[in-house]
């Protein structure tokens, strides 16, 4: 298997390949990987890596060809992206596009929308103000620029990462 | 004592009052709405009773709806915890009329007490120290600016009801101060039922120290210690601690004394929280007062070796407070994270999901108060609290080793948390001196993420352990059993994109 | 101070001092057989190391495999638990060899105390009372016969290595000793490599209570409180509590200064255990000192503050103990329960097995010091102690409250296991009196098992909550990757045959 | 769904349906049995009945048409078999059958044999002895009589509840 995996901001390519001993063969980025792996249970990973203890916990959330593997170990919690290197390139191309696009930082409740269509914004101007957990959030515009559209009206509820606007 | 105890509310708190009334041999009764029908404190009760539908107006905040469930499962009592119905006096005096015990003070003491406004009004009467301001609310944005050019920016909108940092803002200049008021307004009456809020003079960067306070009905009336609370973010607190760091035993008792003076002036029974504002001098200022148990109650009990809630249950049933002031001998010290479902990173927002893996830490000097399994989705509709961490140590340098080890076993993944945030908190110089105030997080946060010595390597091991485990052929272990819609899943992966190491 | 300890041991005491090391900022190193690969202490520490072959005779009992795995990992300090190397004085002085400090007492004091036999010679010459019996082993069945019969059945047999009960049989008539002896002798060296036993008279249904000790290289010797032990099946503790029941302060004091003498006169440094068995009338009589960390440790940090593996630490690196006798002041009662992989209801023997579901109780006055975790499958090469449940209170009823709600929560299943058992004593009236003695566990045994008011409930819930199991067309959520021959599920059923609500 | 369950010493008849509303018609022993159930996660079941609340995690084991499920709830920690009643009938047929056997009662070693076959034995006398967890333990005879056979030799290695010897 090759894979493309992003852990924050750096993204690693690896090969790996399973061993007639049962053993795993890894390159990371080109560059074999030596470890001791084994499997505490079916969703529990650990490395021996140089005498060093690595012990992850993990659970598998995404779909086909990106899946994002959440782990858990060393005091960190966090989601991977695991990408089969081809359908990576196509997705790259649709973020590179020109538009700001508002995402909702979390599921909830649109209340209010503060600007319209066509609305002239100044970088950090409140758009819309969306409820969650008995918070009033103001989702701000990330630039200054035209309100394009809206995708949202007041009381729509919304899932988090949902389109909420576009800004040019 | 009581035989059954209905418990008002929901999430940790009410897990943990399930956990009393248990150590006391006491029937809980837990409600729910139609979202918690599976929350933890519903699984965990003797007994659960529903309410109504899951927005909290139709539910933990219906008054006829929770007395109704009491009447129907035969209840002695309601404990409200805290939030929802527990500072509400009207809630507190029907409990009466029903013949119901309400775990808390009287419903004249809350009145007098409950609201900020007139607890602002109580303490200049009883000569303790409050800072500049309206002392009732202000009805419209006009009289807000006129107040604000009085004092001088910058200044704070606090929502007169409530507490918990909702319905409150911070206001530097002019121009902000009518989307502001709008704001607070409109928070503080969904979360309280009561839009009014009032205006005092924002002290930037203050301490801010609570004192614990327990009387019962016969007169009684204790301090038990304080807790440091500085360390807030969207002004709700993150991290409590108990000793205070760098406060003189001086200012201590007489924060203290004025709290019970605070107390006593409005009859108070039962427990209660009076918060200061503390300066650099150590001058304080009087807050506000919490007329129910306080979220960080369990860094009082660690130090104090008392348990808050069963003394709570026992003064409300009519017995004697078992000890005087002079028996409260606190040991060691306690801090507390609060693990929420939020991001760090799009500035602590509230962050609803599934669970999909939960293994909290354990071992010596470790105590987990959660409110959540593997395998709960944490709903929209209410507070994103997960669960509180709390450590006790011989000194506070223990509690810090001990909340960083316990920080580096807690798994927990699925949504976003806090959690990574605390493990960069319990490194930072700054904290680990005792040097916080209430500006402290934004500080923080300003200065670029330090880098461990083994990070390197954990990143090596992780994008090892990721690959194994997308190539593994079991089936992915998802905890529910519900099928998430492809619409969901896309929504998830946006929300996956700003993932990073840093958690 | 250390920057590296290799820790020669598993289960969950491996746990508990990989927690000190990193509250210490310590470089933890693990330990391992081949059966221990994924074990808890592998996947919690630092860095580890593998030993040999499963038996404990290739691994963990093998001086010279742990001598070279501190070598290649460069470890400065080596801590040996308890069981395994513990007591073992040639271990000791090869780690002093080798340059690596052993955290415990010297290869000298172990030798002058470690053995059962030789700590009676020493507490006879410093004038503490011990029981009528041999002082050296007995090496042959016939002089064990002669040495019974000149002090009257029934004796006890005793293994003069060790302790933990193995290697321990009671005798109550001539014909059961020689059989008896054989047992004992043979189950002493599979456990310690020692097949020695020696004899004494044996007090019937006393109590068992110990003294905990700890000493500096600087002649600071103290001791913290005593630990109660009575509550025993063969001869093994399973509950223990501090500090003890019905003990006059007179008589702890009397044992607190005898346990010091006893460990002067070896020169004692580092934590030790001097155990005493305790008559109706409070006479105490010297058993032994167990010349290493103690199973049930944590009862004394709970009711203390302290923490024995880093105050361990701490004085083997040759720092000063920060405290004198005047400042070990105990607040409230702690209890331990000692979770088995085993079957109370024949007679507590091992059961191993995998872990299908553990989800440990957690809350206020709850502490869980685990070995294992979900999806483990526990190894029959070793001790079968899973885990250990702590309670705390501000007094024993407070603590009894705790546990009996703890119990509640505890879910373990995949295996036998003695929290049903625990569940049991601690509604038991004879127990909640703090009446035991070590004849406790068989007296209730030997009562019909009571039945609660709420049983017939539960069972109807457990049979409809048994039958939708069974319908329900989710996978079974089997935690090992391992498939399971038909063999082993067949041998698995007979097991289950004996299963019942009782547990 | 009909099946017989053994909870303890007690068996009981139940008969599940799955109504249109999603509910469950349950018949214990013949009596309607009402009761709210709800799904917390995949292995967790939660039952209101009467008010009262039951919350079992479970786990399967076993094989087909004898599940055993481990149920975790209320403080108690069991087993129970859930039977096909037709398949259970044959079970029970050999269970009947005339001899005491000896089954090992944990998994262990055979570390030495006490009598041999033909033995005349008491109740209650040694008639091997196990190891494991480094504890030797007696394996007794539950009745007097012969020692028909013995299934282990000393060095065996057995798994828990594998037929050790026979008595008769």
């Amino acid at each position: 298997m090759i894979c493309e995996i992003q852990i924050g901001e750096r993204t690693a390519k690896l090969s790996l390949e399973r061993e007639a001993n049962g053993g795993w063969k890894i390159l990371l980025d080109g560059q074999p990987f030596a470890a001791d792996i084994a499997f505490p249970n079916r969703d529990t990973l650990s490395l021996l890596i140089a005498g060093r203890s690595y012990c992850f916990a993990w659970a598998r959330d995404g779909e086909p060809g990106r899946t994002a593997i959440w782990l858990a170990g060393g005091g960190r919690n966090t989601a991977v992206e695991v990408r089969d290197p081809r359908q990576a390139r196509a997705r790259h191309q649709v973020q590179l596009s020109g538009r700001a696009r508002l995402n909702a930082p979390m599921a909830g409740k649109v209340v209010k929308l503060l600007a319209a269509p066509g609305a002239l914004l100044e970088a950090g101007q409140g758009v819309l103000v969306l409820e969650a957990m008995k918070m009033q959030n103001e989702v701000r515009s990330p630039k200054a620029g035209t309100l394009l559209s809206l995708a949202v009206a007041a009381g729509d509820t919304v899932a988090t990462g949902a389109l909420l606007a576009e800004v040019e | 004592m009581f035989g059954k105890i209905l418990i008002a509310n929901r999430g940790e708190i009410a897990v943990r009052l399930i956990r009393a009334c248990r150590d006391l041999g006491i029937t809980s009764v837990a409600v729910y709405s139609d979202v918690d029908r599976c929350a933890l404190h519903v699984l965990q009760a003797d007994e659960a009773c529903r309410l109504g539908a899951s927005p909290a107006a139709d539910s933990y905040l219906n008054i006829g709806k929770v007395l109704d469930a009491a009447r129907r499962c035969g209840a002695e009592a309601i404990h409200p915890g805290y939030g929802f119905l527990s500072e509400n006096a009207e809630f507190a005096a029907a409990c009466r009329d029903a013949g119901l015990t309400f775990i808390g003070p009287s419903p004249e003491s809350m009145a007098a007490l409950g609201s900020k406004t007139a607890a602002r009004r109580l303490a200049k009467d009883n000569h303790i120290p409050i800072l500049e301001g309206t002392v009732d609310a202000v009805t419209s944005v006009e009289e807000a600016q006129k107040v604000a050019a009085r004092i001088g920016f910058p200044v704070m909108l606090k929502a007169a009801a409530g507490g918990g940092g909702k319905g409150m803002r911070l206001v530097t200049r002019a121009a902000d101060l009518a989307s502001a008021y709008a704001l607070a307004g409109a928070e503080a009456g969904a979360a309280f039922g009561d839009a009014a809020v009032f205006l005092e003079r924002a002290v930037l960067a203050p301490r801010h120290i609570e004192i614990q306070i327990l009387g019962d009905q016969h007169g009684n009336l204790l301090w038990m210690g304080e807790r440091e609370c500085s360390v807030q973010r969207r002004h709700q607190k993150v991290i409590e601690e108990s000793p205070a760091p760098r406060l003189s035993q001086k200012t201590r008792e007489a924060m203290g004394k004025a709290a019970v003076a605070a107390a006593r002036a409005a009859n108070y029974t039962n427990a209660g929280t009076v918060e200061f504002l503390v300066d650099e001098k150590e001058n304080f200022y009087f807050l506000e007062v919490n007329t129910r148990l306080q979220v960080e109650h369990p860094v009082t009990e660690l130090v104090t070796g008392l348990d808050l809630p069963i003394l709570q249950i026992r003064v409300a049933a009519g017995e004697k407070l078992p000890f005087q002031q002079a028996g409260i001998a606190p040991r060691g010290h306690a801090i507390e994270c609060r693990v929420y479902a939020e991001d760090p990173e799009q500035n602590f927002m509230p962050s609803p999901g599934t669970i999909l893996r939960l293994r909290p830490p354990a071992g010596p000097g470790v105590r987990e108060d959660s409110g959540v399994y593997e395998g709960w989705t944490v709903p929209l509709e209410y507070d994103p609290l997960l669960s509180k961490l709390i450590t006790w140590g011989e000194d506070r340098a223990q509690a810090v080793a001990r909340m960083r080890r316990a920080l580096e076993e807690y798994q927990l993944t699925g949504l976003r948390h806090n959690l990574g945030f605390f493990r960069r908190v319990f490194a930072d110089p700054e904290f680990l001196s005792g040097h916080t105030d209430t500006g402290y997080v934004a500080r923080l946060l300003a200065q670029p993420m330090p880098t461990g010595p083994r990070d390197a390597e954990w990143e090596q091991a992780a994008l090892a352990a990721a690959a194994v485990a997308a190539s593994a052929s079991v089936p992915a272990p998802a905890a529910t059993t519900d099928s998430t819609s492809p619409w969901q899943r896309a929504a998830r992966w946006a929300a996956l994109q700003g993932g990073g190491a840093g958690q």
